[in-house]
């Protein structure tokens, strides 16, 4: 399978969908025979359902999927994750196990690293993982854990050893979610979605052969579930919905997007919604008002800024260019686009910020944005990571003293948690 | 008071600092503000018989206590800073400082005392949909009808508007004056409906008017000045209560960060984490001084020649709102993915900086009346 | 170049740095600003005749190179970065586009080949006293006179007026509409004079018109849509001026705290400091970003629909003039007591940084005018 | 002198100036006598030119010299901090040989504490001090020398130690300025005035007996400079006058209160000038321009909000009641008004922000407002210093980890002077 072109390629999928696409079949039954093809994933390798086709090759055979409107294997959520950490780290045990139901759907995957203890210090976990009669015995809190409450395999990050170093101490678990041990409470936020879950444990149990990578390693194990978890978090920030086209396959792929995307459907207004300002304003009568008028131009100039910001990084690394700074700063200038669009939305509305529901005059969406544009500065990294990141990685500024990798674990100064 | 407190004002203070702590905790505002109430009723016996806070500043021949805007700013900071629920700053603060502007005095004589024992509940129908609590955009209309008036139009943000047992409306008079009226709040073609509001503890409700019978307050020409200074004083008693509120969260967060561990230390020895709390601490130190100077100003009237009470109510009402919002975005994000959950306390306080932004005119809007009325 | 700059794009910028870095480091700007005429003739001559600066975007037909306005952009950028004092934006980007624009064929074939020579320096008089660059408000009128015109009226701010040996000037034509005009600079009937420049490498003066005879350019319809792209480029080619100073200002700050010590270790290991670094990056970036968008988009006008140029060459000029200030105040800052001295050089870029914020008008002013221009 | 009342001091006082002030005096007779009398300095000790009275005592004095007119002794600049230093530290020989000539103000000095390699960081002075035949001999740099140019003395602080640690190899030294080892430079800042200079030593020479302080006690010495300066500092900040009378005393007052005031012609541009921001306004144009308002609002908030919360502070002090945080924050809030003026300024200048001197329709005030308000947040110790403050005094949170003071000062890391 090394000698091919693009079009070889092209006309090898095209062949095959032609011959076994079709919209009313189910979607299990559909992803089974995707996954048996290696159509499904064809950069994985050939024995883990793939074709072993270079990385370069997928968007091609994803434009002829889209020709024909076939839909692919299952790609939303943290399964993604799970199944590129299992296919760097993982066993032939667990790929046997695990990566055809992540494919297929049909099992779901949670991460579960922050604490409520250690915030973004995520190689802070005391969450304890203890070696009882050959099984790992679990017990702690975990927090910030999207669809756990859904979930049926967690990727789970432990301590085994409390005298290593704090990132040494750390070992990776493949953990089931469906046992007495593992309790799930969901997380209600300030703009009353609760897109987070909190997951307790006692005892729960992990079979010696679902640990994954060595022990000891799980903070490089993280780091792998990490990577993956930064490039896909563009994607995560637009919400995403099925096709809507008819078709039992389509039905069923709507059902599934809508589970995945339920903690994200407020996502949207996160962000501020820079697209809204005119409108509103024109709506609110305001838009005459040169005090707010500033403030709508203000919020337009960061949003646009931050867009054609992005677009230069994204350019530079398609041209194989060096990436700019332009790269790492998206983050950070997404809180201040947030922040100015929030404020201009205040000044916009008026009386009318003090509304919600359906009496804010936009059924709600204007008060969504005011009480979830703080989200935007914290979650995934908060603003103050990502002046750490950029001033350290970028800039080249001196690393802060750290008073919490030089002993063991167990003499660093740490929060109690109640 | 206008740059110190007296004793006498601060044991007052420390007196209702010490009540609600007792009787309006955190766990208390969250259970009231799930009632359809939205306040506590003996809470608010309380405050009426035994601590006379619906009568501060009402004259003393109306059966109030013949204090100060000071003293009932002081108030508002107290209820700010607790995040207080009940009718205090839609009855005490607003209506009846309406009445007591505008109304002759048969007529104070008749709805003051039963605002200042807490027995009545009024609230101030001012504030239209969309435009607000601007007065030059008030399109109600009054008409005379016999001896009295007929009241049409739309009201809306009528702070404690569902708990209230008497109304006092603003409405344009024939001649294009502005009139304030009273009605009781169960007149016939005076319809009105709770709004969500998004601080579950500030109350609001729009009203409809549809020839509802009132009694006009004063004279013709009484409405207007009333209107003026009712709404200077309750932008002071605002700014009063923003910066409670905006002190609570900047303790509250400092607290947070002081008991957090985070990379092995403590988390406000990240100098990042104490330059925000000294800019915190900065900011509502400044706003602090407005909301005082203000509210001394509207005890003694004129004596700031540059800067007569509706500039300095207007400064105070911008720079204490811009504060409150500024500080609940950094406690929120000091307190890091925590402080975005609904059951930390940090939140509450947001929503109420949030809508405190709005309530009675925006800081950009409060920044141009401020120079409107400045004298230089 | 929306996104990113050619390749031929990239080597332009390189050999410019160098050029700049060797014949007008800060030691030379520092000379050249006490000189009267405020620039180096031979680094004029150079200019023009080894790089063809001069000729940039000026049509081959008229002696020109026929780039784009990108890689006049890029030239200002550089020259912003070296704070190169020089006539390039009052001759080059200012009159020499108001010509492009306006003027007929003939026009500017007699024009345009001694300005992209380098031999003749030009000078756009447009402003007036106070009220700066706002077309609506030009005063100076032209009357007809024969075959030609005579203009009456005080302009100001001229870039470069001084130095100039032809003058390009806007006036109120007798129907009301805009007219540019051309005249020698020794006409009769127009006096100059230098005005005191806060930025010394920024040459300004004021000219009066007294009835100085001179030519309309182009047809009496065509001085208003050439003022505004005039102005368009102009705004679009001063945003790249400043983002090209703004980082050199960061560059310099970084490199500072970075060889400094202070209480045993380096000010860049100061959290504070990092974050500030952070934040200067991330505002010189979208700054870049903006100014590099609105250049691209002068060079394939009509691509954008909902931003026209005009919508986009205000929000690069405000955006970069707020962040151009703002990255001054930090590197002074970040350089403490000696950052305020005048034999630092930050001094000079802050300087150059305050009157950025007012030329060809303020940020508020194109916030103003942006969303004029936006269609949405 | 313990037993009497404020009506005895007041005729007291009043008695001996009607029989002795007169006008048309010389100002260093004058001064000469008011030494002599105790008047000059009534809290000062008997034995040092004054009468002992308690401080809240001055203020009654000084009443009674207000009624009159009649001059005080000199008070102005750095002498009162040498006084104080002098006082508090000296020895006999110290206080008999420079209190005299700095009341009758014929003998001026300068503070030479700061130094290029170290900014804000006072303690980590390198310029030398080395005993060598009985003589200090000093060499070094200072910078920031108010006055410096035309100062007959210096206050010293200076290296004696290089292996104690940082604050404890600091000595303190009263320096003849007029000697060979001695140069000073004017320091030109950007806004073209020369408020600062610098010092060079080279083989400069104390005399043993006019190092000030125990050895090595140098850093306790600056201590008590350094409140005196904090103290004085609100003073300094308004620019003062002398008196428009006629007499020849007021005459010499004038021109010794033009030299002293010479480096603080700027200050009140420093400030950015709140007042005249409406009438700029209103003469530029600008006033009913809604954008500028809104910044000219704001400029005028922060002004007003800043001086209040400093009266409130000052009026707690008088109360004899605790000093709140507003008394720290004054210096901060400073920064934040310059800056909002600066702003509102530029906005209302508009094109005339451009222009300097005779050109920017103010006779360049405002040119001078808009290129000396940085200096506010810088002199007199930083923001970022001022924040450091009030976040550990005010706000008790923990202090930096110190890394300069816990091992001999030979071993600190520090610039390179070049």
């Amino acid at each position: 399978m090394t000698d091919f072109t693009e079009d070889d390629i092209r006309a090898e999928v095209r062949d095959w969908l032609t011959t076994n696409w079709d919209p009313d079949r189910g979607l299990v039954e559909w992803r089974n025979m995707l996954i048996d093809s290696g159509w499904g994933v064809p950069h994985w390798p050939e024995e883990w359902h793939g074709r072993g086709l270079p990385v370069g090759m997928t968007p091609v055979v994803e434009e002829e999927f889209d020709k024909l409107g076939a839909v692919g294997v299952a790609k939303m959520g943290i399964r993604t994750l799970a199944a590129a950490t299992i296919l760097e780290h993982g066993t032939d045990l667990h790929k046997q196990r695990f990566l055809r139901g992540i494919l297929t759907g049909e099992e779901t995957w949670c991460q579960l690293f922050s604490e409520p203890g250690s915030g973004s210090d995520l190689a802070g976990a005391v969450t304890r993982a203890d070696l009882r009669d050959g099984k790992w015995i679990i017990n702690g809190q975990k927090v910030w854990n999207t669809s756990a409450h859904h979930a049926d395999f967690g990727l789970l990050l432990a301590r085994t050893d409390w005298d290593a170093v704090k990132h040494q101490g750390l070992s990776y678990f493949l953990l089931d979610m469906r046992q007495p041990g593992v309790e799930v409470h969901q997380l209600k936020q300030m703009n009353g979605h609760a897109s987070f879950n909190q997951v307790f444990f006692t005892d729960a149990v992990v079979e010696a052969e679902y640990q994954i990578g060595g022990l000891g390693e799980g903070w490089k194990v993280a780091t792998t579930t990490l990577m993956h978890e930064r490039r896909g978090a563009d994607g995560v920030r637009r919400y995403a919905t099925g096709s809507d086209r008819p078709g039992r396959i389509y039905e069923e792929e709507r059902a599934e997007v809508a589970t995945v995307m339920a903690p994200y459907v407020w996502y949207p207004q996160r962000t501020g919604r820079a697209d809204m300002l005119i409108e509103r304003a024109k709506e609110a009568g305001r838009w005459e008002d040169p005090a707010v008028r500033q403030e709508i131009a203000k919020a337009l100039t960061l949003a646009r800024t931050a867009e054609w910001t992005a677009r230069r990084a994204r350019e530079a690394q398609q041209m194989g260019r060096p990436q700019g700074p332009e790269g790492s700063i998206g983050k950070l200038a997404a809180s201040i686009v947030a922040r100015a669009c929030a404020k201009a939305h205040t000044m916009i509305a008026g009386p009318d910020a003090m509304l919600t529901g359906d009496d804010d005059g936009t059924g709600g969406v204007v008060a969504e944005i005011l009480v979830s544009t703080p989200a935007i500065s914290i979650a995934g990294g908060t603003d103050e990571i990502q002046r750490n990141i950029i001033s350290e990685r970028i800039l080249s500024m001196p690393k802060e003293v750290r008073h919490d990798t030089d002993r063991p674990f167990r003499d660093v100064p740490r929060n109690q948690v109640g | 008071m206008k740059f110190n407190f007296s004793e006498e004002q601060t044991d007052f203070r420390n007196m209702l600092r010490r009540f609600l702590q007792d009787r309006s905790p955190t766990s208390e505002v969250r259970r009231i503000m799930e009632t359809e109430a939205g306040y506590d009723p003996e809470v608010w016996r309380m405050m009426a018989e035994d601590l006379g806070l619906t009568a501060i500043h009402i004259p003393e021949a109306y059966g109030g206590a013949g204090f100060g805007v000071s003293e009932l700013a002081i108030a508002a900071e107290e209820a700010g800073r607790a995040l207080l629920p009940s009718p205090f700053f839609g009855s005490t603060v607003m209506a009846a400082t309406a009445i007591a502007e505008a109304g002759d005095d048969a007529q104070k004589q008749a709805l003051l005392p039963g605002i200042s024992s807490g027995g009545t509940i009024a609230a101030l129908a001012a504030a239209e949909p969309g435009t607000g609590w601007n007065a030059d955009a008030f399109a109600a209309t009054a008409r005379p009808d016999g001896d009295g008036w007929r009241l049409t139009g739309r009201k809306s943000y009528v702070l404690d508007g569902m708990a209230a047992d008497l109304v006092v409306a603003a409405a344009r008079l024939p001649e294009g004056g502005l009139g304030l009226f009273s009605l009781p709040a169960d007149s016939a073609g005076l319809t009105r409906e709770p709004l969500q509001s998004m601080d579950p503890t500030r109350r609001l409700a729009k009203m409809d008017f549809d020839g509802a019978e009132a009694e006009l307050l004063g004279g013709q020409d009484a409405g207007g000045p009333a209107w003026a200074r009712t709404l200077d004083i309750a932008a002071v008693c605002l700014a009063g209560e923003m910066v409670g509120g905006a002190e609570r969260l900047r303790e509250d967060a400092l607290e947070y960060v002081s008991m957090r561990m985070q990379f092995g230390r403590s988390i406000a020895s990240f100098q990042v984490t104490k330059h925000k709390a000294a800019d915190m601490l900065l900011d509502v130190e400044l706003a602090k001084a407005a909301a005082y100077y203000a509210a001394a100003a509207a005890d003694d009237d004129g004596e700031d020649e540059e800067q007569p009470l509706s500039a300095l109510a207007s400064l105070a009402k911008a720079t204490a709102s811009d504060t409150y919002m500024q500080t609940a975005i950094h406690a929120v994000q000091m307190h890091g993915g925590i402080g975005f959950t609904h059951d930390n306390d940090t939140q509450l306080w947001f929503k109420r900086a949030k809508s405190s932004e709005a309530f009675l005119g925006t800081a950009a809007d409060h920044r141009e009346r401020m120079l409107q009325h400045w004298n230089a």
